[in-house]
């Protein structure tokens, strides 16, 4: 029997070549997939467009792949925190496509839903609506975007079983059921890999069949970017 | 005049019973401090969660539990967690009641700027585009006047547009606006304590419509 | 504090008149908001159009409303076994409007999203597109399909919070989380209601912010359409 | 000549370790029964299941676990619940490698009609249409005859459409058929045992292309 479970991040991101499409998910430095964003470091694989909602800090998340000139192009819908990054832009070495928060989302969303484009009212009468179509129903003017297209999606659960089910926790969620959802091939890397049975199927937030490989992931780091606590009273 | 602290305190009394309400960075967030015990409000945060809840104590971070500024935070009792495209699902079929930001500028008209400046830097506009789009009722939290001593309240904005005819209430240092979106206009509504038509007058450069008698702001 | 909790069924489905539309969570009878049901054939309320996956059986689910002709257009993707259905269709008393199953929940999504319209090659090239836009994606046409509008949707779940939040049980979820994106008032019953912080929020489906009352029903029959068993070996 | 489950049997052939599948109502439930022990296959039913299992044993039916068929039926270890927004969303965008449905008329164009008899009460297509439109892998299993002796292997469907040009593959009860949907005709691929090239012309309208060899099925 075939199975989905691989043994690393190596094994896991194998066929990722220069040029490609990634989507990675996460929000801010929470819920990324460290171990792929290292193994992507340590293979040096570049020329690579990203899709995802941040772009990490100076040494950490894919700022680690930035410092190392793998990508070509961010896709994201905010990207400060991140100086290497500034340089890059200004001296013309990266593209940056800024994509509101949610037009992010729901274009995830159609690519994992079949659905080719969608509507959203999100930047009608900026510059992001330049080009695009615009379309009224009931009133309001809507933006028509395009779904996404990956080669691969990068995702980061908390438990995972070797049939690909994911369950992510707390705000680690984030963008990543709806990138796994979108990637031609997505890689779940998780903190818990558990046998198909051990977790309740209404649990479940990513369905095992949008999940190609699997794998338990080391040494979380899971960086705090801005930790703020308030006084015991 | 206001400091920061009272701006939030004046937007908290538009806060009612019952409301979703999704907070920005800056003075929205002080917002929170003000909301009065006897009524219950769920704050919404569009990263993807329900019911958030003050910082944590010290010890207590969840690197796992953020909000939309990446800031350590807790859940309260109710608390519901989702995926970034649920979260503005909702943002967008206007489940959420109350959407509190910041700008840069605002036309008479209600457009709005609060992204970008030319030949600085930009980092992006998070999900600030999807909000103003979709919010049905939105109070925008500014300094009336730059540092430059210029009005932000604008005949036109100047700035990158984050979104258009979307802000129909500005609260401000000075006063708090209603903006007339169909015909253009700032109608002033309530003065800050202490502060003159006059000083509200200038420190407006779109339309400013002043009814007869304009009360005191109540905090 | 304003409270979602209702006493009964009664209470819950106060302000749904005559000529409304309403959406019926359940498939078949898996998941059907039973005590509402009741209560909408107890106060007799008529001229409804239903928004529901199936029209359930002669005397269970919607089968009883349409027992009493209350029912005035039934929108659904599937509607056999229900003899009364068929005589009232038949007679030419209840309009029928069938649409294909993905498309019913996609349009229930796109409701609950804030999408005024979605694509879906569901139906092209046959009757179900007449009249209706077809667009071309890829080299793959499409229909555009309208995001319905519902007055009330009525949904069941099996636990609840005070909070509004809404968690299903196996394959009862079905439609319900969608349909309870996408009323403009939207009835939970639950079988088990409990405080605000006893269900964990990430094992919640259905978040509180999309409910507006919520009451624990009664006497749940949870009858079973297909008893389909297999031998002990 | 096959019967019911000889159809299921030849079709079980075609499904590969790793799939996941939907099985229609009829003949392609019978599959399940036939697929080998040493592949594993995830069966989807589109109410909102993967994962599915047997029936289950008298006294432990869940009337809260049904099928698309509205039976009673089990979850296997690994299994996974969505709602039906999601289980379409898989459908619509491919994930699902193998689809087995009934037919009662097919065209050489891969046009396919199963759910409407003019004149007939009509009973809706469920998730037919949702089905047929997005699968790139099907497979119909259906008798070549009708009740009156008419093929349903036409050159056009007469019966409402249920989908245009997405049939590639048909198992009958006398033969395996290739679509070609860009230029029309059935190619024939193997007959059923004991079966006769002229069996199979005699039991199809459409254009039939026969190749100089015709294996039979091995089963």
């Amino acid at each position: 029997m075939i199975t989905k479970v691989v043994k690393n991040a190596s094994e896991a991101i194998s066929g990722i070549t220069d040029g490609m499409t990634l989507m990675l998910g996460g929000f801010g430095l929470c819920g990324i997939p460290e171990n792929c964003i290292k193994e992507l470091v340590n293979q040096g694989i570049s020329g690579l467009t990203c899709i995802s909602n941040n772009a990490g800090v100076d040494d950490f998340g894919i700022g680690l792949m930035l410092k190392k000139r793998q990508v070509k192009k961010m896709i994201a819908s905010y990207v400060g925190e991140n100086a290497e990054f500034e340089r890059q832009l200004l001296s013309g070495e990266l593209e940056v496509e800024l994509i509101p928060q949610g037009t992010l989302a729901t274009r995830c969303l159609a690519a994992g839903y079949g659905m080719p484009a969608i509507f959203t009212p999100a930047g009608v009468g900026t510059e992001i609506a330049e080009g695009k179509e615009i379309r009224n129903f009931g009133g309001k003017d809507y933006l028509m975007e395009m779904a996404f297209e990956a080669d691969f999606a990068l995702v980061k659960a908390w438990k995972g079983d070797t049939a690909g089910n994911l369950i992510y926790r707390r705000t680690a969620r984030n963008f990543n059921p709806i990138m796994a959802m979108a990637g031609k091939i997505t890689v779940a890397e998780v903190e818990v890999l558990v046998a198909a049975g051990e977790l309740d199927p209404d649990h479940i937030h990513t369905p095992g069949i949008y999940v190609h490989r699997i794998f338990q992931g080391t040494d979380y780091e899971k960086r705090i970017e801005q930790r703020t606590v308030r006084n015991a009273v | 005049m206001l400091d920061k602290n009272g701006i939030a305190k004046r937007i908290a009394q538009e806060i009612r019973d019952g409301y979703y309400v999704n907070l920005g960075i800056g003075i929205p967030t002080l917002v929170a401090n003000y909301i009065p015990e006897y009524i219950e409000v769920v704050l919404q945060s569009e990263n993807g969660l329900l019911g958030m809840g003050p910082f944590p104590l010290e010890g207590m971070e969840d690197p796992d539990l953020i909000n939309a500024g990446k800031q350590t935070i807790t859940m309260l009792p109710g608390s519901a967690v989702f995926d970034s495209a649920m979260s503005f699902g909702m943002i967008r079929a206007q489940k959420v009641d109350l959407t509190i930001l910041g700008a840069m500028e605002i036309s008479e008209y209600g457009d709005i700027a609060n992204w970008k400046i030319p030949g600085k830097l930009v980092k992006g506009m998070g999900g600030a585009m999807d909000l103003v789009a979709s919010a049905k009722n939105i109070i925008v939290a500014m300094q009336q006047v730059n540092k430059a001593g210029e009005s932000k309240l604008l005949p036109r904005c100047t700035l990158p547009l984050t979104g258009v005819r979307c802000i129909r209430k500005v609260v401000t240092e000075l006063a708090v606006f209603e903006i007339d979106i169909d015909h253009g206009g700032f109608h002033l509504l309530e003065r800050a304590p202490g502060v003159s038509i006059t000083q509200i007058r200038n420190a407006t450069a779109g339309r400013l419509f002043v009814p007869d008698h304009v009360p005191e702001m109540q905090l």
